[in-house]
């Protein structure tokens, strides 16, 4: 038998796979496909205190080995969220993480405060890098004050696990890496979108509502793994990796980066069943390789 | 009742070309076919295309449940499409299904199906069940020229059809919104559904909201994941955004914003 | 007959349609496959003081559409440049751009001096975003005080219209592109390529002997586009735009986006005659749209 | 004398199956084709591959000048090798020729050709054209097993064949550097040539360099262009680094570093 489970920070996920927030709804939209138990753990939506109705259609742009979207982080709000999603989801036999935005800290603060407390809800996910909201969002991740005053705020009043979630729409992502560990992060998850664009060139017109969007799929692969090796070179927090991961080769590349688990986005979306697959290719992986443990793959990239 | 999603692999049976632009393509499931209601649809992945990242949302056009097939009406737009429309018998097809709601389908009434372009694929499996349930079906299809007009034969079998082309090389010449059909015998008629060119069925909606009559539009947003994953394909609602892949593609005109 | 040609800040190049430094050699690699002079202009192989050998084998992985590199300026350095190389390119019909890298500023300097006069030299591309060299390089181009100091330094020596191509790796394109206006480029190039990484999971080693490299092709064409957007909307002198450009199409989206010419990349290595394939089509394009002046394309693309 | 490269579109008139991993394809130029040298290769478009970016290198096997036929063995190796090996007659093939320097091939002499793998490739075209010069050919082609060993047929018109496979399930049992040729005949060979694995080709030029004799290698570097543009294949030589894709992919042992 091979070992999967990884410990990030403390929290014990059965193994390495997660699902990626904004492409897994809240687990329910994949109950026809897979045994949501089987997952390591699953990020949900995108959530913020209010109700959102994110931003005007279209929303969606395909592009060369990915996709831009522009969903603008619709949702019902955190009440919605615990008083109604929450006791339908809560059966799920893996760590559910919610994924929380806002538009000022106080914001993060109070829907951080109301998720306090969920059994089942292990911690949250701190997202301060989504691209599509016009306040805050990206704004909080591209600069290292606003990044820091985010997660300590959120980290003075949540008591469980909490992952902060980096953009890779920076300069140097090793300095906001070790500002919010600073901060006091128990994980750092990256990368969420590219901020990207695409035109219609026949109409001359933008194909997305909001003109830029985020760009996801295996174009940003290589992207993705660059900054998650240097983040794992950069802080001691666990890193969970992401950004274009299709199969078990490439959650097995993020995890010789320095990924302790990783996460599942937009695959999702063209095989609804990949990410239990993916438990599966790892551990076929690990057979071929007489790997016992899965943590030994954890930045086990060799270099000259 | 629910039908539970799932990822499949069909195979290709036949691959019919109905003109220079359409083909349908006969898919046979492994198993027993589930039911399905009109309005559904697929989501196709492409193998071998270079810019087809994501799945294509195709609707069902009709369904043999003796054979286990199903066919999907397919116009050659772009690299899926053509790709798609290149596959033949032998060949596999990744499907999700079955997605979506479907038309109302009720057990009476004179009902009038509206489409435009290839928005008349899903119309061939709702007329059939609309005749197979007791009610008069009246097809009315509009096309830019004969040249891409589908063949009319399986339509013929469920009711009577109706043509325009905008060149008048046959049928009506013009737009839907010129044949009599929508023109004069629109009040005849307890309902109108419609699926095609967006601006095909905001003209149509336009007619039926002014005669009173309730009117299903199917749209066609652009579509990440098919089943209410994504957040994408959302429409404007009077109850907010709604995702046209779960809570849709068919919707009543009067819950719709803007129509 | 349409009017393709187009002005960037008092250089007319015949049509829009330039090629991207590093992929497209001196030009003479291309002789068998084009007529050079079709072309709007080329830039040649990054220039350098002195001769350097480049990185170590291997310099390339393939991606998802697209590719890393890690050549790391290989080049005979700007005197072999200009005694070896210029007297037999300078026949070519077209303006020809010397793409000049340096570890200092020195460097750079003395480079850029070494190719005043050259006749058939209209200007420079001033490198200060190149991601596989150790120094100099990238991180001229990532901070904007070194970013300043550089141009303004080369501007001051050097005569000739002196193109500042900028770094996609940065958290805000339009504040680099501010600078490097300010300090005197009469032109902006973008995007370098973004510095990603790959793995061979089953070797669990890097593909490139540097590990980190240049990533280009359509992948990157979203973050592209939307940087050349941002880039316009910002700086008054001209953007060559590149980043993915394999057909006309993708060249007019381009200038939709704010390009006033744009730069044909890694489109070259699968078909060495599409630069020229893309004048024609976008002849073609215009006479399919009833344009009659190119430069009506430039910036075009409509928002509600 | 040099050929201007070029972009062409050839049709495949041939694909030939020689073992579980390896085909041939004959591919058909639209004109005249113009002398191709023993060693240069071709970089071959992959249509509709979803991770096939770039196009691969592939060496020219053999030449049929009379029907202006290229044969091209390749090997199943990934997608793009995979795609390849699945044209059929009458399919098109985006090819860039031809590329790359070349063997050279002396009017006389005793000459041992070493090939491992796929590597075998450019020594049929090789052989020939030593024979036809008038030098006496020696081939020694090393496989994993009997299942994907060549066909020899080719091989054995133009000299003698020696064979190993690593299994022993046919010819000599071990590496190429097992063979009697290599083990003992090599002192009364005037060149080597070799190409195949790094591993294997740095094996065979460690006991030719010890005994003196003339060897030239065939390298396989990563290649993104292949005419030289992108610098990418660089291989390290007592000049500096060399382009393997123009002033090689054939080098001289005594030039390159570190062998
Ligand atoms: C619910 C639903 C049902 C559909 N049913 C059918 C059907 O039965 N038969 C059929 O042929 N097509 C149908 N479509 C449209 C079909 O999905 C698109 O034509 C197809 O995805 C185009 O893919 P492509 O790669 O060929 O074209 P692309 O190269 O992706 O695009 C070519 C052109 O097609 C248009 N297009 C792309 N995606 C869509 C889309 N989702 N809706 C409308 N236009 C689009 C683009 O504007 C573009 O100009 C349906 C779409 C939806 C959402
Ligand atoms: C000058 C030259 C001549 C060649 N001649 C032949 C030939 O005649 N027949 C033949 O079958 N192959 C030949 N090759 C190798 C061939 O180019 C690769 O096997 C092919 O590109 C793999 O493509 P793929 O998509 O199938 O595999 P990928 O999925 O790209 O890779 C699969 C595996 O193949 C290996 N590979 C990829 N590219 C190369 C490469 N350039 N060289 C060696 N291994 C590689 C990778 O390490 C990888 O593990 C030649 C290569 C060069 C540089
Ligand atoms: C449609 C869509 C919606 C997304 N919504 C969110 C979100 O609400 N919160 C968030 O942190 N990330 C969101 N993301 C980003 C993903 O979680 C992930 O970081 C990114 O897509 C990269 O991974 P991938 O390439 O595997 O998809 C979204 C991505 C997509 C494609
Ligand atoms: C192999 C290779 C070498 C390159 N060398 C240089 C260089 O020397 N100087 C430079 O400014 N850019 C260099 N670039 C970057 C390109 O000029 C261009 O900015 C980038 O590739 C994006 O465009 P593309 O996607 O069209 O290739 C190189 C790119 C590649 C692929
Ligand atoms: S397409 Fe993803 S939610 Fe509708
Ligand atoms: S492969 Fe581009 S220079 Fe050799």
């Amino acid at each position: 038998m091979v070992k999967l489970a990884v410990d990030i920070n403390g929290y014990l996920l059965k193994n390495p796979v997660m699902t990626a927030s904004g492409t897994f709804g809240f687990g329910e939209e994949y109950e026809d496909f897979i045994d949501i138990g089987a997952l390591g753990g699953i990020v949900v939506k995108g959530t913020t205190l209010h109700h959102r109705e994110g931003n005007a259609y279209p929303r969606m742009a395909e592009t060369a080995s990915g996709m831009l979207n522009a969903v603008g982080l619709q949702n019902k709000g955190v009440d919605h969220f615990v008083s109604s999603i929450y006791p339908r989801i809560k059966h799920y036999d893996t760590g559910i993480f919610v994924n929380v935005s806002g538009s000022t800290i106080e914001e993060y603060i109070q829907t951080a405060e109301k998720l306090n407390g969920l059994e089942q809800i292990p911690g949250i996910e701190l997202n301060i890098s989504c691209p599509n909201v016009k306040e805050g969002g990206m704004s909080f991740g591209v600069h290292c004050p606003s990044a820091i005053a985010v997660t300590r705020a959120v980290r003075d009043v949540y008591k469980g696990h909490l992952m902060v979630k980096l953009s890779p729409n920076v300069t140097d992502v090793t300095e906001m890496a070790r500002a919010v560990e600073g901060a006091g992060a128990d994980s750092i998850s990256l990368i969420n979108t590219l901020l990207g664009m695409a035109i219609d060139a026949e109409k001359r017109r933008p194909l997305l509502s909001t003109v830029t969007g985020g760009l996801s799929g295996p174009c940003i692969k290589p992207v993705a793994l660059r900054m998650v090796w240097q983040v794992y070179n950069a802080v001691k927090v666990p890193v969970i990796g992401m950004g274009g991961i299709m199969n078990a080769t490439d959650a097995i590349e993020f995890m010789l980066a320095g990924s302790t688990a990783i996460q599942v986005g937009t695959a999702n979306f063209i095989d609804p069943s990949i990410s239990v697959q993916i438990v599966e290719g790892i551990k076929a992986y690990m057979l071929r390789h007489d790997i016992t443990d899965v943590n030994s793959l954890i930045g086990g990239m060799l270099i000259d | 009742m629910y039908m539970k999603k799932r990822v499949e692999l069909f195979t290709v049976t036949r691959n019919r070309r109905i003109n220079n632009e359409y083909i349908v393509l006969y898919a046979k499931a492994n198993g027993e076919l589930p039911d399905i209601s009109p309005g559904e649809f697929v989501e196709i992945k492409v193998e071998n295309g270079q810019n087809t990242f994501l799945r294509r949302p195709i609707s069902i056009h009709e369904v043999h449940q003796e054979t286990n097939e199903m066919l999907l009406l397919i116009q050659e737009v772009g690299e899926g499409s053509r790709l798609l429309a290149a596959l033949m018998p032998g060949d596999k097809l990744d499907l999700i299904y079955p997605l979506g709601n479907s038309f109302t389908v009720p057990k009476s009434g004179r009902m009038l199906l509206v489409g435009g372009g290839v928005g008349v694929a899903p119309l061939l499996i709702l007329g059939r069940r609309l005749r197979e349930e007791g009610a008069e079906v009246n097809f009315l299809l509009g096309a830019r020229d004969r040249e891409i007009l589908m063949d009319l034969t399986d339509y013929k079998q469920h009711g009577l059809v109706g043509v325009t082309t905008e060149d008048g090389s046959a049928g009506v010449k013009g737009y839907v919104t010129d044949h009599p059909l929508l023109k004069e015998r629109l009040k005849d008629m307890d309902r109108v559904y419609t699926c095609g060119p967006d601006a095909m069925m905001r003209a149509v909606a336009a007619v039926a909201k002014e005669a009173g009559i309730p009117c299903e539009v199917s749209l066609e947003n652009m579509m990440a994941c098919g089943f209410g994953a994504c957040l994408c394909c959302v429409v404007e609602t009077r109850e907010g955004n709604k995702n046209t892949c779960t809570e849709g593609p068919v919707f009543n005109i009067d819950d719709l914003k803007g129509w």
